[in-house]
């Protein structure tokens, strides 16, 4: 990706995710609140500095991405009013709106699933994993 | 030959980067009036103001521009220089060029053509300006110091060293305020109570100084020189004069339910207290919301143990009208409230506490005795985590913008004492940035890192959680390791935001001095008069004006002080000649300016009035010049335009107006 | 009283109970939850990209039909919630969201925000009050302990939905209360139950609930409750699963008296 | 909608002395920039300032005028700023009826310390009335060629 491109793509992801990265002060209240820190490649906090240093390709290819569970923890607790939550989203986004980026076909549902499994999981995953 | 003189200063390249200079200089010359038109480096300099002394003198000039840097900050600089050669001062008028135009835009043709503008109106303006001489008004030689804390303690001890008497007003029972609760001081490890209450002593002991303790600022009037104002003394419900301070009616008084607000509100006070054992004066104050006689006519056993009948359940407020010179705000500061950040379980557990708590458990005359021990159980704890910056640094709305600026320090401090004196117990500290900008500061922060061990981590905590085993997880992180952390804590030390103290804006609104958004009252100028209001003869020391440790409080407060002095110091204070004048010839006498003039500055007279040979007897306006303030209220008001303002006339403003929009 | 009521996918299928028995209190209680007309799902989670507009349309649908209606519009399930009070968040603030679902939607007035969403937990709470549902218990829960269990959708961000204090709520425990029981209060009451990734991180998810599991039971709850079919499902299925999961509305209809009454 | 930006409107601003002038002057401190189009005229509070000024002002070809004074409450003078407040808006309620767009004229709060609150107030203004494009209702044709 040329260095313009990734300018564009950093750009795209701080205005869909209608938050200013810039406003960041590193104090990592939001990995000490994620949930899901230990399964994540691209911690939190990084997320932010990769979208200011324009490393999306990076942000596009980690695992981070499917495990961020929206839970708004770091929403809530940002002091600078940055929400990495929105810009996990936002990199998600960039990547399942591309053609292939699917990370859940509809064809692995049945070995993933119970009969009690609740609509609304299925539902939002797919809400969440796909375009 | 009358005409008018203007002079371009560059500011170095401040004012020249932006503005072509020289083609100010030529418009200049274009417009009707200038005889003279010059630029140069740096007009406020000796050999810029020879300059202009210069031209004044070989040009018999009439007026003067000056097109420079704002008038907050050399007007009175070029008024003196005219004065020097003859010119009367009110004859000069400034073009603010850079911080109203070449430090506001960038392009140089847009820049330059804003100056011209500026200038053109300035010209139009001085053309006609008239002579102006300022009045003279009295001092009175007190002053005011709202708060007692050590900002006002130190700044009232200054300013009666110089002779000079001086009033505290202090809301609470005692003077001393957050100093007196704290146990030790960074990065000496002096003990707090040990250099502050000699200080209170001799406040108490000074003949100049008169302490109004348990006293409200409750209205303030006048200017410069000669305040007055109303201290409402809160009823007592002790005589002053016949208590001895013995503390029986303390110890038998049945009601002890009150928190104590000296002790961070963990233990107890009675409802007939002194705040603490020093308290300055040693004279006890009746809580009316605790006391049962007060309530509902019961008790009254401290009036009976009292051997020298100090008790007066009858006292009532009252108001006390002082007049004084200059006042000074020390009103200090308080710990935010916690309400916002619950997920560090300020509110659920009695383990996590405030850093200012903290000093009150470590303090001998503390709720614990000045044992390291847990709110809850009473236990030892022994393993103790700190939070640094809780509410401040925020861009949300949850907390403070600003860096409270003490919590670094202050933090270091306690891990170091709490290592000291207790070596097996481990001190976590989390924090975003150390910052230990200061003498000895960063030595101190060091100490605690490499001589007493304890553990600073780098990443802000996200939430503490109560366990059912009495323990607190504190969920954290290393940013440095990228390691999520959960860190067992036997207590919570949050080292919350500090704000200036509520009453501040009250006191302001009061004083018409400006607060900014944080409530911190604003300096007359931000480098070069720090410890000034905007409003003259209104001074800051203290927390009032901006986060402070006590070194830096009490610098400031001398400086205050000097300030005080140095007004004091006069006899006579030049009045603002700039102020409002009516038009003999058609003032009606309406009454229209006076029901608008805040200063009660406007009178009527029956005046003999030769209009044109006939000579008539008419009822006209009168402006006491030396109450007016020159704010030109009544200048609108005036239904027929005969009231108008001088240096800021109906003329000169629309000749302005004028030259911008020509 | 009659409320809009917007029950969701999973309250028609796998949660009916949540449903029922909430229609059973109603009842009870003096109110009536009328089901709008032709309600699609709103999609589980909520579009946090500031693009996304088709995805919040059946949303928008829902709020207009409840405003059209003159009633407000009320929950039960936890995202359902959640969705809603944000597209209508959108719908009063944010104007290229707002112009842009009203050029899609072209509805006889525009939709500016006018409804009011409501959980079914608010009724009781602001409506209803809890002084008087505590009045209406026949059965009260005498000595059961149970753990409010609020996960993340019902309260955050805290400044959009306005639901309860997002870091210590009380809402839930002062419904446990009112029922006669006693509340619990554990920290993990907040956290996020692993949610929509229990399909793919099922370890991940597991991980969270007996966090929850472990601190709620450590604190001595013999059940919780929660307004969450996801979370329900999660906490019984996912977990190690030592204590009970709830419906709230299923306590409230065996307080009330009206659980074992068939249809 | 399409905005001229070739226009460059002529606005000009009263600010109190204590406040707003000052609030200007911070803002150019910490050089936060707003159009060169704002030419500010000081007066030592907001309640000199004669609706007459601002008739002029317009009469004279100005294309918008800002008056800027301490915020409610903390006018040096106790309570200029509430005379001007009353005073503008009864100035501004009669716009209309002399086919002044409302929008052309504010009154705007800015203390001292808000040097931001300047710059965007300034940038939102001008942008305002570059919008509305020029005032050519109330232009003294007798002094136009």
């Amino acid at each position: 990706m040329s260095s313009t491109n990734s300018k564009t793509a950093a750009a795209k992801i701080a205005e869909i995710s209608g938050t200013n990265p810039l406003k960041c002060m590193k104090c990592g209240k939001c990995s000490a609140s994620c949930p899901a820190f230990e399964k994540m490649d691209i911690k939190p906090h990084q997320f932010v500095s990769y979208v200011v240093n324009e490393d999306i390709e990076a942000l596009a290819k980690c695992e981070s991405l499917w495990y961020c569970l929206s839970c708004f923890a770091c929403v809530e607790r940002c002091p600078r009013d940055v929400k990495p939550g929105k810009i996990v989203d936002a990199a998600r986004q960039t990547v399942v709106r591309q053609k292939g980026g699917n990370y859940l076909s509809a064809n692995e549902i049945p070995a993933l699933i119970d009969d009690d499994v609740p609509q609304q999981l299925l539902v939002s995953a797919f809400r969440k994993f796909r375009r | 030959m009358n005409g008018i003189g203007v002079f371009v200063c560059h500011c170095g390249s401040n004012i020249a980067a932006t503005v072509d200079v020289k083609k100010v200089v030529e418009m200049a010359k274009l417009e009707p009036g200038v005889v003279h038109a010059e630029e140069y480096q740096y007009m406020c300099s000796e050999a810029g103001q020879e300059r202009i002394a210069k031209a004044i003198r070989e040009k018999n000039l009439s007026g003067v521009v000056v097109c420079s840097c704002s008038p907050r900050m050399h007007e009175t600089t070029f008024r003196k220089c005219a004065e020097k050669a003859g010119l009367n001062p009110y004859m000069v008028e400034i073009a603010n060029l850079r911080e109203q135009c070449s430090w506001v835009h960038k392009d140089i043709n847009e820049g330059t053509e804003k100056a011209v503008i500026l200038t053109r109106a300035a010209i139009a303006k001085v053309s006609l300006n008239t002579s102006l001489v300022a009045g003279e008004s009295g001092v009175t030689k007190r002053a005011l110091v709202i708060g007692g804390g050590i900002a006002g303690i130190q700044t009232a001890l200054d300013i009666a060293d110089a002779g000079y008497e001086v009033d505290i007003v202090e809301k609470t029972p005692s003077i001393g305020g957050k100093m007196a609760q704290l146990d030790k001081t960074f990065p000496t490890l002096d003990c707090s109570a040990c250099i502050l209450t000699p200080k209170m002593v001799d406040a108490a002991a000074h003949e100049k100084i008169n302490i109004y303790s348990y006293s409200e600022v409750e209205k303030v009037s006048g200017f410069v020189g000669d305040f007055t104002v109303d201290i409402r003394k809160k009823a007592r419900y002790v005589d002053m004069n016949k208590c001895t301070g013995c503390g029986a009616c303390m110890e038998k008084c049945p009601s002890k339910k009150a928190l104590s607000e000296f002790n961070s509100g963990l233990n107890n006070r009675p409802a007939i207290y002194t705040p603490f054992a020093q308290a300055i004066p040693n004279v006890p104050v009746i809580d009316p919301s605790q006391c049962l006689k007060l309530k509902n006519d019961k008790c009254g056993l401290c009036a009976r143990v009292c051997q020298a009948g100090a008790i007066d359940y009858k006292q009532e407020d009252e108001i006390v009208t002082r007049k004084y010179g200059a006042i000074v705000v020390a009103t200090g500061f308080e710990v935010i409230k916690l309400d916002n950040y619950d997920e560090y379980a300020y509110s659920q557990s009695k383990d996590v506490i405030t850093s200012l708590e903290l000093e009150r458990i470590m303090n001998a005359a503390g709720p614990t005795k000045g044992h390291l021990e847990r709110l809850s159980d009473g236990k030892a704890p022994k393993n103790i985590v700190f939070i640094q910056c809780v509410g401040s640094r925020c861009a949300d709305n949850k907390g403070k913008s600003y860096c409270s600026k003490i919590c670094c320090m202050y933090t270091a401090k306690h891990a170091i004492l709490i290592r000291d004196k207790y070596p097996d117990v481990n001190v976590t500290v989390f924090y975003i940035d150390v910052r230990t900008p200061g003498k000895n500061f960063d030595e101190f922060y060091r100490r605690a890192v490499e001589e007493y061990g304890v553990n600073y981590v780098k990443g802000q905590v996200g939430k503490v959680t109560p366990e059912p085993n009495g323990k607190l997880t504190v969920h954290g992180v290393d940013l440095l390791d990228n390691k999520q952390l959960k860190v067992e804590a036997d207590m919570v030390v949050l080292a919350a935001a500090i704000e200036p103290s509520p009453e501040v804006r009250n006191i302001a609104t009061m004083l018409t001095a400006s607060i900014d958004t944080n409530n911190f009252i604003t300096e007359a100028h931000p480098k070069l008069r720090p410890v000034e209001s905007p409003t003259a003869g209104v001074f800051l020391s203290g927390v009032c004006q901006g986060p402070k440790d006590i070194p830096e409080t009490v610098s400031q407060a001398g400086a205050a002080a000097v300030k005080v002095i140095g007004l004091l110091a006069k006899d006579k204070l030049l009045t603002n000649p700039c102020t409002a004048k009516a038009d003999e010839l058609l003032c009606n006498g309406c009454s229209a300016c006076a029901n608008v003039c805040p200063y009660g500055a406007i009178s009527y007279e029956d005046k003999l009035i030769n209009d044109h040979g006939i000579r008539k007897t008419h009822r006209v306006a009168v402006v006491n010049s030396a109450l007016c303030q020159g704010c030109g209220a009544c200048t609108v008001a005036c239904p027929s335009g005969v009231m108008d303002l001088q240096g800021f006339s109906n003329r000169q403003i629309i000749a302005e107006v004028d030259a911008i929009c020509r | 009283m009659k409320y809009s009521y917007y029950p969701g996918c999973t309250l028609r299928t796998k949660a009916k109970d949540l449903d029922t028995y909430a229609r059973k209190s109603a009842e009870v209680l003096g109110f009536e939850l009328e089901e709008i007309e032709n309600w699609q799902c709103c999609g589980g989670v909520y579009p946090l990209s500031s693009d996304e507009i088709a995805t919040k349309l059946s949303s928008v649908r829902a709020l207009n039909e409840a405003k059209v209606k003159g009633q407000q519009l009320v929950t039960l399930c936890s995202a359902c919630y959640h969705v809603l009070k944000r597209v209508n968040d959108d719908m009063q603030n944010v104007e290229d969201i707002r112009v842009k679902a009203n050029n899609y939607m072209k509805l006889d007035e525009p939709y500016m925000g006018e409804a009011k969403v409501l959980h079914f937990l608010e009724v009781l709470r602001d409506e209803i009050g809890f002084d008087e549902l505590k009045k209406k218990v026949v059965k009260p829960l005498t000595g059961k302990k149970i753990g409010a269990y609020y996960g993340c959708l019902l309260l955050r961000p805290g400044e959009i939905l306005g639901f309860d204090n997002p870091e210590n709520p009380t809402i839930i425990e002062d419904f446990i209360r009112a029922l006669g029981a006693e509340p619990v209060i554990y920290p993990y009451r907040n956290e996020c139950c692993g949610g929509y990734i229990s399909l793919k991180a099922k370890d991940l998810s597991a991980k969270m609930c007996d966090n929850i599991m472990d601190s709620a039971s450590g604190f001595g709850a013999d059940m919780l409750i929660t307004a969450c079919p996801l979370c329900q499902y999660n906490l019984t299925k996912n977990s190690k699963a030592t204590v009970p999961v709830y419906y709230f509305t299923e306590i409230l209809a065996e307080a009330l008296g009206v659980k074992g009454e068939e249809e | 909608m399409s905005i001229n930006q070739e226009f460059k409107p002529k606005i000009v601003a009263f600010c109190c002395n204590w406040c707003s002038y000052a609030g200007a002057d911070l803002a150019g401190g910490s050089r936060l920039s707003y159009p060169a189009d704002v030419k500010i005229i000081r007066v030592p509070c907001s309640c000199r300032v004669n609706p007459m000024f601002i008739l002029r002002a317009f009469e004279r070809g100005a294309d918008g005028v800002i008056i800027c004074g301490c915020h409610p409450g903390d006018c040096h003078y106790s309570t200029g700023n509430y005379y001007a407040r009353r005073r503008m808006t009864l100035l501004f309620s009669m716009l209309d009826y002399l086919g002044i767009e409302r929008e052309r004229t504010r009154v705007e709060w800015v203390s001292a310390a808000e040097g931001v609150k300047f710059s965007t107030t300034m940038n939102e203004f001008v942008s305002a009335v570059r919008e509305l494009g020029p005032n050519r209702r109330l232009g003294d044709l007798r002094c136009k060629d």
